[in-house]
C-alpha cells in the first residue's frame, strides 16, 4: 500500500487507464501542464503522454460535455472534466437531454462510455457560485451513474470502473478532500459500483453520508462514541446505482438514521434516503430520521457564515442524539 | 450520362422522403399516429443532396424535422415508419418516435428534439475521427433558427480551432416555428458570419440538389484532406407549417405558392428528362414505386406490435445488473 | 364566475397584468400574434397591446432568461417563457446561479421582480425531450420561488400575484392541463403563496398532489370513496414557500400519506414531502408514506410505454390502499 | 488644456485601482482575506478608460476580475475593502466577496462568478433602457477566454437583432487561466468576427487608457443616439497570475517583463507631464493620497464587525415572511 492524496488517486487513475487504453483521453479547460488542471487533478499527464490526449477546450461547457458524447459514441473513451460542478448549469442539456438519454431514445442502439468529473462542494469562501453540491439534480437524471467518493483508496477504484463502463458515469470530487491522504494499494484495482462501504462499525444510531461529509460524520462518531454512543457510519459511494440493502440492513439493525448530505436540504439527496427507509423500514425505525444538509440558502462568501450554511461535524452530533432522544 | 446512375439515386431518394412524409401526414391526420411531426416536405433536395455527398460511414446529426435527412442518410424506411406508429421493432423500439430516429450503424446519431443539440455531438464525432485518424467526415443539419443559439456558436469555434473534418448544413426555410428571420437574427449576412469564424462559407440554392451535392462535396473533400470545417446556408422552404397541428396559414399565401412552384423533386425531374438521363415514364416508374413502398410500409408499420409496456424498462443501461439497481424496478 | 380553460387563465392573468402595470413585459419564443405561443398562453396579447410588450426572441433559453434578470434588475417586471420546461436545462446558469442568487450575492441590494413560466409534463407522446416535470430541481434552488397550479382558479390568482412580487418565482404548468375548465371571478383577484388548497376533504388517507396530478389524485378519490375509503387531496399550490402546517395537519387528522408527483422518483419532490413528514409527524404515522412518480427511466415515446412510466390514478389508488393495509 | 480634470481623474482612478489590488494582494498573502482573488493589475487603463466613458446612470457588468472595473464604475473603496474581508458593512454585506461586488445604485450589475455570465444581463438591461425610453447604455466586460462562450454569441446575436444601446468590451489579456488564445479560439480575428454580427469593432490599445476611454465613448454616443451595440476588443495584460494561489510562471518571462514596460499608468504618467496637465510632483501626490486611503481603507475594513452567522438566512428573498417560509428557519 502506499500513502497518497485524494488527488493523486484522482490523477493516477487517469493517467493509468490513459496508458492502458488508447481510446481514452480527457477533456476540459486548462487541463494540460503545467497548468494541470484547476485543482491540478490532471497535472503531469500530458507532459507525459502528449497533448493528443489531453485536449484543453474554449470556456464551453455545453460543448464540451456535448463532445465529449459524440466522440465516446464514435469509438472513443472520452473522460470531460468541468472545473467546478456549479458549471454543470452550463452544460445540462447535454448531461440530462443527450448523454443520459440518448441511449435509451435510440432503443438501446448507443453505447455511452463516458465520465463526467467536476469538482464541488463549500469550505473554501468561495461564495455563491463556486460550492455548491448538487448531486441531487444528478440523481434526479435516469440514464446515469453517479459516483462520489470520500477517499482516495474509493476515488481510485471507483474512476478506473468508470472509465471501464460503457455507461456515462458523473464522478464528483470535493474540493476539499483533494488534500487528504490515503492507503491504496501499489497493484491495480478497480471498485465496484452501487456497493457500500462501512467506514466505521456501529450498533446504536446509522450516519448514511457521502463526499467530505464522511469525515465530518466520522469525527462525530468518534465524539460520539465519547458519549456512549455508538455509530455506524455508511458511505455509499455511488448513489446511482444506490446500495440500499447495506442502509436497510444498519437501520435494521441500529432503528436509527441521520443522513448527512453537503448539497441543500430542500429536495436534496438526504431527502431520498430518508423517503427510501422510511417506506422499507418502517416498522424499525425508533424515531424520525434526520437530515443534515445546508441550509435553504446560497452559500455566503464569509467563512462563518458559509460554515453557518454548511452541515457541520456539530450538526451530525445534534441529530444523532436526537435520534436517540438526548437533547 | 457520366452520372446517370448518381441522379436517379438523388431523384428516388428525394421522392422516397416525400412519400413518407406524405404518408406520416395522412397517418397523422387519420388519428393513427401519436406525438409531434415535423414536416420536411419542400426541403428534400437538401437534406438529399447533402446526405448523398457523404460516405455510409460518415457521421450525421440531425434536428427535430429529421425524416429526410435521416432517410437520406441511409435508415431504413420501414424502421422509420413503424418507429412513428410506435411498434417495438421500430427503429429506436418505440421508445423515440419522429424526433429521436437514429441509426447508428449507418452513422446517423440522431434526429434531435433540443435545437442545436446536433452540433457539440458532431464537434465530438469529428474530433473522435481525427483521434482515431481516419478519413470520416460529420455532417450536422441545423435550421436557421439554431443561428442564434449559443451552442451553434461554440461549436463552429471548436471546429475552427481543431481543424475538425465537420460540414455545417444550415437548413434556412426561412422561419423558427412561426417567427421570421427579422426576430430572431441580428446578423445581418450568415455567410460573412460564418466566414467571421475563418471557414469557407456559401449559400446555396436548398431546392436544387445538385447544387447542394456539389457543395457538400467539396466540403467532404476539404476535411477529408484535413483542411478543416465549411460552413453552408442550404436556402430552402417547408411547405407545411411547423409541426402537423399548424397550418401553416400565417404566412403569405404567395410566399407559400413561389416556393411551391420552386418543388426540388419537379424540378430535378425537368433536369433529369433535359439531360436525357431518363424519360418522364422512367420517373414516374421511381416515383410509383417508392409510393407503393411506403404503402406497404405504412401497412406493415401499423401491424408491428406494440411493444410489452415493461420494454420501457429496458434500453437504458447497457450494464444489465447495475441498470436495474439503478432502475429499481416498478413502483409500490 | 366565468367558466374558463387553463390556458385563458394564464393568457388572461397576463393581459391583466400587462394593462395594469406598463413595466410588466413578456418575453420567449413566438410568444406574438397571431402564433401566440407553443401552447397558445400569449395568444392576442400582442394584437393588443403591440409588440413592444411582447418580444420574439432567438432561440436562446440562458439569454432570454439573462435578459429578464436584467430587464428586471433595472426598472422592468419581465414574464419570460420557456415554451418546455425541459429546456430550462439551457438557461440553468441564468436561473440558479444568476436569477436566484443575485440578490442574496450583492447582500440584499438586488429586486428581481421576474416571473419564468414553462410548460412541463408527459402525456402526449411526446418523448424524453419534451415532457419533463422538473420541479425537484427548482425546488433544491434557494431564492426562487415555485408555483405549480392544477386549476384555471389557482392558476390566475398565482400568476397574477407572480408577476406583483419582487422576488423570482418560476411558475409551472401542465401540458395536459391547459384544456381543462374551472370557474374563475369575474373581478380581480389573486391568490397567495405558501397557502395550499385542500380540493378534497377526507379522513382515511391524505393524498398531496400537484398539477396534474391533483385530478389523477381526485379521481382516485372518487375511486376510493366507492370502496369505503375516505381521501383528502391537498393541492400545496406552491413548492416554494411550502405550505407544510396544512400537510401535517391533514396527516395528524388520517395518519396516512400518499405523495404523487409526477417527476422521477429518484431525488424528486415527493422524497421531500416524506422527508419532512416523517421528521415532523412520526409518530402520526400509522403506515409508511407512499411515493407515486414517475419510473426512473426518461420517458418513452410510445403511448402505453409513457402512460406505465407516468403515474397514473391506479398507481394512486394502490398506494392509498397500501396505506390502509389493504392490497 | 480642456481635459486636464478628466485626465486627473483617470490617472487618479488608475492609481485608486493598483493600490487596491496592491493593498488586496498583500493582505491575503498575509492571511487576512479568505476565499478567491483575481487581480487586474496591469488592466486598469482598460477599465478606467471605458468606466470613465459612462455616466454613473449607466449600468456595467463585470467579471470574476472585477475590482478595477467596479471600482472605476464608482464603488466605494471602503465598502468594497471591507467585503474583501467578510465584514458586515461589506459592498455585498459579507455575501459576496471579491467575485461579486455589485452596487446597483452606481449601475454596477455585478461582478460575476460565471465566465460571460454578465452579457445576457447587460443585454436585458439594454433592452430596459429601450423600453424605459432612457438614454443610459450598458456596457458589458468579458475576458478573452469568453470569447468561445455560447451566451456572448447569443448576446451579440440579440444586441444587433433588437439595436440595443449596449457596449462589448473584451478585457483581452491573452489567456484564460492559462490556456493561450490559440488552444481555446478558433476564430482568427475576434474583429472580424464582431463585424460578423454588424456591428462596429474595433481593437484597441488597452493599456493607452485615453484610447480606451475614447472608444467607449464613441460606442457610447453610438449608443444613445439609438444606432445599436459596438464591440471593442481591448489589448492588455495582467501582470499576476490568473489567480492569487498562481504565480503565472509558466508564460515567457520576456512576455511578462515586456508588458510590464508597457504599464498603463507609467506610461499614462509620462502622457500627463509631457502634455503639461500635471506636474511629476502632483502625480506622485495623488499617488501617495491614494496609498494612503487604501491603507485606512484596509484598516478599517479589517477592523470592522463581522455579520452574526444568522446574517446568512438574510438577503435572499424581499419579501420578508414567504421568505422565511420558503427558508424555514435552522436545522434539526
Ligand atoms: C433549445 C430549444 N428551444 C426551443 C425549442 C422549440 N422549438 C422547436 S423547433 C423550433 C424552431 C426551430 O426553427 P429552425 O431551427 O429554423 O428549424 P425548423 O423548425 O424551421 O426546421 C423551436 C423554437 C427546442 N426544441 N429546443
Ligand atoms: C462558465 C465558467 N466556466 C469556467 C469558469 C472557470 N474560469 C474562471 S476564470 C476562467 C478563465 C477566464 O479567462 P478570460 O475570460 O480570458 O478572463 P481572465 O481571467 O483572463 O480575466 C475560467 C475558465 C468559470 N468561472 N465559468
Ligand atoms: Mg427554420
Ligand atoms: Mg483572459
Amino acid at each position: 500500500m502506499n500513502e497518497i492524496t485524494f488527488r493523486e488517486a484522482i490523477r493516477d487513475a487517469q493517467r493509468e487507464e490513459l496508458e492502458r487504453d488508447p481510446t481514452v483521453f480527457l477533456i476540459g479547460e486548462d487541463l494540460r501542464d503545467p497548468w494541470g488542471g484547476a485543482y491540478k487533478t490532471t497535472q503531469n499527464i500530458s507532459a507525459i503522454l502528449g497533448n493528443d490526449r489531453v485536449i484543453n477546450t474554449p470556456i464551453a461547457e455545453e460543448s464540451i460535455v456535448g463532445a465529449a458524447l459524440g466522440a465516446s459514441l464514435t469509438g472513443m473513451r472520452p473522460v470531460a472534466e468541468l472545473q467546478y460542478l456549479d458549471f454543470v448549469m452550463r452544460a445540462m442539456d447535454s448531461v440530462v437531454n443527450q448523454v443520459a438519454k440518448v441511449r435509451y431514445m435510440s432503443g438501446g442502439q448507443a453505447k455511452v462510455p463516458l465520465v463526467i468529473r467536476a469538482q464541488g462542494g463549500g469550505g473554501k469562501s468561495s461564495a455563491a457560485q463556486h460550492g455548491n453540491s448538487l448531486e441531487a439534480w444528478l440523481c434526479h437524471v435516469p440514464g446515469l451513474f453517479v459516483a462520489i467518493p470520500s477517499t482516495p483508496y474509493d476515488a481510485k477504484g471507483l474512476l478506473k470502473t468508470a472509465i471501464r463502463m460503457d455507461d456515462p458515469v458523473f464522478f464528483i470530487e470535493h474540493k476539499m478532500l483533494y488534500m487528504t491522504k490515503g492507503l491504496v494499494p501499489t497493484e491495480e484495482y478497480t471498485l465496484p459500483f452501487g456497493v457500500a462501504d462501512i467506514k466505521r462499525q456501529g450498533s446504536d444510531v446509522t450516519i448514511v453520508a457521502t463526499s467530505r461529509m464522511v469525515l465530518f460524520a466520522l469525527e462525530a462518531a468518534e465524539k460520539l462514541a465519547l458519549d456512549g454512543i455508538s455509530a455506524e457510519v455508511i458511505d455509499p459511494r455511488t448513489l446511482v446505482p444506490l446500495d440500499e440493502a447495506a442502509i436497510l440492513e444498519s437501520v435494521r439493525k441500529t432503528n436509527r438514521l441521520v443522513v448527512v448530505s453537503e448539497g441543500v436540504e430542500r429536495c436534496g439527496w438526504a431527502a431520498e434516503i430518508a423517503a427510501m427507509v422510511q417506506k422499507r423500514a418502517f416498522t424499525d425505525l425508533d424515531a424520525p430520521i434526520e437530515r443534515v444538509c445546508s441550509l435553504n440558502v446560497p452559500l455566503p462568501f464569509q467563512p462563518e457564515l458559509e460554515r453557518f450554511v454548511l452541515p457541520s461535524v456539530d450538526d451530525i452530533i445534534r441529530a444523532a442524539r436526537l435520534t436517540m432522544g438526548k437533547v | 450520362m457520366e452520372n446517370g446512375s448518381l441522379w436517379m439515386e438523388l431523384f428516388r431518394l428525394m421522392v422516397r422522403v416525400r412519400h413518407f412524409e406524405q404518408t406520416a401526414f395522412e397517418l397523422y391526420t387519420a388519428g393513427k399516429l401519436p406525438g409531434f411531426l415535423h414536416l420536411s416536405i419542400g426541403q428534400e433536395a437538401t437534406s438529399v443532396g447533402a446526405c448523398a455527398a457523404l460516405r455510409p460511414d460518415d457521421y450525421m446529426a440531425s434536428t427535430h424535422r429529421g425524416h429526410g435527412d435521416t432517410i437520406a442518410k441511409g435508415v431504413s424506411v420501414q424502421a422509420a415508419m413503424t418507429e412513428l406508429f410506435g411498434g417495438a421493432s421500430g427503429a429506436c423500439h418505440a421508445k423515440g418516435g419522429s424526433m429521436h430516429i437514429a441509426d447508428f450503424s449507418r452513422g446517423i446519431l440522431g434526429a434531435n428534439g433540443i435545437i442545436a443539440a446536433g452540433v457539440p455531438i458532431t464537434v465530438g464525432a469529428a474530433l473522435s475521427i481525427k483521434q482515431r485518424r481516419t478519413d470520416q467526415v460529420a455532417l450536422c443539419f441545423f435550421g436557421d433558427g439554431a443561428t442564434g443559439c449559443g451552442p451553434l456558436h461554440e461549436g463552429m469555434n471548436m471546429a475552427m480551432l481543431w481543424k475538425l473534418p465537420m460540414i455545417f448544413v444550415r437548413q434556412n426555410n426561412h422561419y423558427a416555428e412561426s417567427t421570421p428571420r427579422h426576430e430572431y437574427q441580428g446578423i445581418p449576412d450568415v455567410v460573412r458570419w460564418a466566414e467571421g469564424y475563418g471557414m469557407p462559407a456559401v449559400k446555396v440554392d436548398g431546392n436544387d440538389v445538385l447544387a447542394v451535392y456539389e457543395a457538400v462535396s467539396r466540403a467532404a473533400v476539404r476535411a477529408r484532406r484535413g483542411e478543416g470545417p465549411s460552413f453552408i446556408d442550404s436556402e430552402t422552404y417547408r411547405w407545411y407549417g411547423h409541426n402537423i397541428g399548424d397550418p401553416g396559414t400565417w404566412r403569405p399565401k404567395e410566399e407559400v405558392e413561389t416556393w411551391k412552384a420552386r418543388d426540388p423533386i419537379a424540378r430535378f425531374r425537368r433536369v433529369i428528362i433535359e439531360h436525357n438521363v431518363a424519360a418522364g415514364a422512367d420517373l414516374d416508374a421511381v416515383d410509383a414505386e417508392e409510393a407503393q413502398r411506403m404503402k406497404q410500409a405504412a401497412v406493415q408499420a401499423e401491424n408491428e406490435p406494440k411493444p410489452p409496456v415493461a420494454a420501457a424498462l429496458e434500453d437504458l443501461y447497457s450494464d444489465p445488473v447495475l441498470g436495474a439497481q439503478a432502475i429499481q424496478g416498478v413502483r409500490c
